[in-house]
């Protein structure tokens, strides 16, 4: 019977030890990663089904909840924390062989540390009911990402991370200047008190709050045109990073964009005013700008980063309908996207890590040499293009049904065309995958080390069971809308009254 | 009081701009340092109420000015001066590998 | 031309904020009239900000001090440790030993600062760094051997490390005596009379873990940008 | 009096800031940003907020602007 908060201090003891632990042993070091790792999940776990239950508040401090921080585990934050854990500890596992040492000596546990800085940052970023606690796990996140982009010191990386930086600098200043906005006009910063008084800011503040929290994380989970750090950034950073990083920390960024629409905006809101339709279209300029753009990639991290832009649009499209139907199949869209990416980021690392292998020609002849990588890689890749049954497609099914529902033809048009235009780009990278070649490996290899492999196939795997039995994450994201759709019961179960 | 508020927008105009304009990575930093320093100056003085005396509860003072943006600020320092050094840590790593501050002949050495 | 772009695009969005600014009305500030009506007698500190830093959202103070963490972290690997070639030697006898007099000076203000921090302005970051301030004037004043001699990389990340473990380990004292993460009152720190030394509950302690964790902190961040041929 | 004061900080804020952006040399733009914190720091006294003004005098005027400094003697001095 774990309390909630282990879920952000564990990482973020396991960080703070590792100098600690280090000075008695190195051989400690792996073991304690994967141990703490693994009590980690078994926690998220624990708490997740009972959120499930009945949703949790966390009042730290011991304080009055109306002035206290608060963790709010309702079931989307539940969902939410749950999938960065997954990712997360499959990431810890694979990056336990990825990351070699270099001469100082000092790579690993550095790399350690800012990684679990990083899940502890995101966490908090989901769990946190205080909307300035939002914004400090917020930039904890950011600059652990900033990090582990550097970690190899690759001379690209460092022209990328000062763009990532400059982008995330001025997310921070928007969303810093969002939160004093709304908390000079409502006098509070605990979410659900906000919401109650929010109906009293007049309406222009609004819009420009409104702004300034869609610029700040729309930097962040890369809106087109405030995507472009995201394209530099990925083909220089280390492939589990990608993973994490694509996975589930730009959907950190989506699901506080979400909470703050939903929760402090609410429902009147999104309805009386056009952002929905707003919304919409943007999300279909971002999909089919990515897609367009991803096509004339050759860097294949490139092309995912693209690939991943594209993918955060359709979700934009689905949660911006303010309906039912909408919030389930973006929720869906959310996890299913967070398996394909982590998957196909984690098999690239293997293809890059044996072969050096970065760009559409360089994985000639791989589907031999690596077979069930290759394999892996291509069930995540034709998840992602949307074909049955793979989860992917019914996602992507759901999103154009509620797209209909809500009067939204010409974007539910859309969204199969762009599948269309990532079909072609990822048969090109299949296509190649499965040409004769004759890739070098870098080292000498029969088969690629276990814990490379296995959450790869993890991964993989996962997409096309989620297709063929959606049932069970379907219920679970049934929930979510509950707490979204009428802010009422947000405030009820924060404030108890 | 709407004179502040003017003067801390233009300071938010002078520090976009910088940051949009410039070709030097450390006037790019510089101009950060002026928005992020104008966002907290924004802080303090949204907690100035007329009369208001600093917030610490010792004598018989009745109006305190608001101690939440005050606290708030000082985790926004903290914060920014953590960015800010990672900047200047990788502006310091950038020109030892391309010998040069400009942005657009970083761009250009990179093809 | 360009210039001129990126100038209207700034007035645009500054213009923005204006109206933003200039469109806010009085409201009731609920959380601030809180913390000064109750503040003193529920967190045992008369300086509010420092109440509502480490008592009410001290969990914020957890967070920022992790950021200051990361970025000592990513700084003293990005720029790997090398001879100090800049700032050495410039400075006369005189300078040195006037330096080596005032360092305890700022040690001791530093650790006021820190100490004090529930009473009067100041605080754990604060004198953390001015802490950090007598790192950097051994390695502005002499260089960064000796620097590094009296207190090396190693300690100084230990340092931060411990400060770190000690700022949540406080907190977690707060779960053990049955209240929730980083309570002070509830969990039984001793409040003590509002403008005493030994008051505030655990505001103290965590002062003093964040200054640690702070001074190293920053001592690690400008020790490394020095670094470098 | 205090007005004044006030009124002719705000000034010399304005007047650095555009300053420290607009010279070539780049330690005359970093000292001239000493000037606007400066500036800050007895804006924030003034505005009756002690802990922000200790703050920002050691860590933006003291911290920020020695790692400035470092930057530049590492880097070159002109624009």
């Amino acid at each position: 019977m774990a309390s909630p908060i282990w879920l952000i201090i564990l990482p973020l003891i396991t960080a703070f030890g590792l100098g600690i632990v280090k000075i008695f042993s190195k051989k400690l070091l792996k073991p304690f990663l994967a141990l703490s790792a693994t009590i980690h999940l078994i926690l998220v776990i624990d708490v997740v089904i009972r959120a499930f239950e009945e949703p949790m508040i966390y009042s730290l401090g011991g304080w009055d909840r109306l002035f206290a921080i608060n963790l709010v585990i309702d079931p989307l934050a539940a969902i939410m924390a749950l999938l960065i854990s997954v990712i997360s500890y499959l990431v810890v596992i694979y990056s336990l062989s990825f990351i070699k040492e270099d001469k100082s000596k000092y790579r690993v546990p550095k790399y350690f540390l800012l990684l679990f800085l990083l899940i502890a940052g995101m966490l908090g970023m989901v769990l946190t009911g205080d909307l300035f606690n939002l914004y400090v796990f917020f930039e904890i996140a950011a600059i652990t990402s900033y990090a582990l982009v550097l970690i190899y010191k690759r001379d690209g990386s460092l022209e990328g991370t000062f763009k990532y930086l400059l982008a995330g600098t001025l997310s921070g200043v928007f969303i810093l200047v969002a939160i004093l906005l709304v908390y000079l006009s409502t006098g509070t910063l605990n979410m659900a008190r906000i919401a109650v008084k929010f109906a009293e800011v007049p309406g222009q503040l609004k819009s420009i709050i409104l702004i300034l929290f869609l610029t700040g994380f729309g930097i962040k989970f890369a809106l087109v045109p405030l995507h472009t750090w995201m394209p530099d950034v990925y083909p220089e950073a280390p492939a589990p990073y990608n993973a994490i990083s694509s996975g589930v920390g730009i959907k950190a960024s989506l699901y506080a964009f979400i909470r703050v629409i939903y929760v402090l905006f609410g429902f009147d809101f999104i309805a009386n005013t056009e952002l929905t339709s707003l919304l919409v279209v943007w999300g279909v300029i971002t999909f089919m700008v990515a897609h367009l753009m991803a096509y004339q990639q050759k860097n294949l991290k490139r092309l995912f980063a693209f690939s991943s832009i594209a993918q955060v649009g359709y979700i934009i499209i689905a949660v911006s309908l303010a309906t039912d139907k909408g919030l389930i199949a973006g929720g869906f869209h959310i996890v299913n996207h967070a398996l394909m990416k982590g998957a196909i980021f984690l098999a690239l690392g293997i293809f890059i890590y044996y072969f050096k292998a970065e760009t559409i020609e360089d994985i000639k002849g791989l589907g031999r040499s690596l077979p069930l990588t290759s394999f892996t890689f291509t069930l995540a890749a034709l998840a992602m293009i949307g074909l049955p049954p793979f989860n992917g497609f019914l996602s992507k099914w759901l999103i154009i049904e509620a797209a209909l529902e809500s009067g939204y033809t010409v974007a539910a048009f859309f969204i199969p065309v762009g599948s269309l235009l990532s079909l072609v780009y990822y048969l090109r990278v299949l296509q190649s995958l499965y040409s004769s070649g004759e890739p070098k490996p870098r080292v000498d290899f029969k088969r690629p080390r276990l814990s490379l492999e296995l959450p790869a196939v993890i991964l993989g795997f996962s997409c096309l069971l989620l297709g063929i039995f959606p049932r069970l994450p379907l219920d679970m994201l049934g929930q979510i809308s509950h707490y979204l759709l009428d802010s009422s019961n947000y405030i009820n179960l924060l404030l108890g009254g | 009081m709407e004179l502040t508020y003017l003067v801390i927008a233009i300071l938010i105009c002078v520090g976009l701009y910088a940051i949009a304009s410039k070709r030097n990575l450390l006037k790019i930093v510089i101009g950060i340092n002026i928005l992020e320093s104008a966002v907290i100056f924004l802080f303090v003085f949204s907690s100035y109420r007329p009369g208001g005396t600093v917030p610490i509860i010792s004598g018989n003072h009745e109006l305190f000015v608001d101690p939440v943006p005050q606290a708030l600020a000082l985790t926004a320092i903290v914060i920014g001066a953590s960015t800010t050094a990672l900047m200047l840590g990788l502006v310091i790593e950038l020109y030892k590998r391309y010998d040069t501050l400009n942005i657009t002949e970083i761009r250009k050495m990179r093809g | 031309m360009r210039k001129l772009y990126c100038l209207i695009l700034a007035i645009l969005l500054a213009s923005m904020f204006f109206m933003a600014f200039s469109g806010l009305q009085e409201v009731d500030m609920e959380l601030s009239n809180f913390y000064l009506e109750t503040g003193v007698e529920e967190t045992g500190a008369i300086n509010m900000v420092t109440a509502i830093l480490f008592d009410y959202r001290g969990f914020d103070t957890l967070g920022e001090a992790t950021v200051i963490f990361a970025a000592a972290t990513i700084i003293s690997f990005l720029l790997p440790k090398k001879q100090t070639t800049m700032l050495k030697d410039d400075f006369s006898l005189l300078v040195h030993k006037s330096i080596k007099s005032v360092i305890p000076i700022v040690f001791i203000l530093g650790v006021y600062l820190v100490v004090f921090g529930h009473l009067s302005p100041g605080g754990g970051f604060t004198g953390g760094v001015i802490l950090a301030v007598i790192a950097i004037l051994w390695t502005v004043v002499f260089d960064l051997e000796y620097s590094e001699s009296k207190l090396s990389y190693s300690t100084k990340s230990l340092i931060e490390d411990l400060g770190a473990l000690a700022f949540v380990i406080i907190g977690l004292f707060g779960m053990i005596a049955g209240s929730t993460f980083l309570a002070s009152g509830q969990a039984g720190f001793y409040l003590g009379t509002p403008g005493e030394i030994l008051s505030g509950g655990a505001i103290p302690y965590l002062n003093m873990a964040v200054g640690a964790k702070v001074g190293a902190g920053l001592a690690i961040i400008f020790n490394s940008l020095i670094k470098g041929e | 009096m205090e007005q004044i004061l006030y009124y002719l900080l705000l000034i010399i804020l304005l007047g650095s800031s555009i300053f420290a952006i607009a010279t070539k040399n780049l330690l005359i733009s970093v000292i001239t940003l000493t000037v606007f914190s400066g500036s800050l720091v007895m804006l924030y006294v003034f505005l009756q907020a002690p802990d922000v003004a200790l703050a920002e005098i050691v860590i933006s005027g003291g911290i920020t602007t020695g790692l400035f400094i470092v930057t530049i003697s590492k880097t070159e001095g002109l624009e």
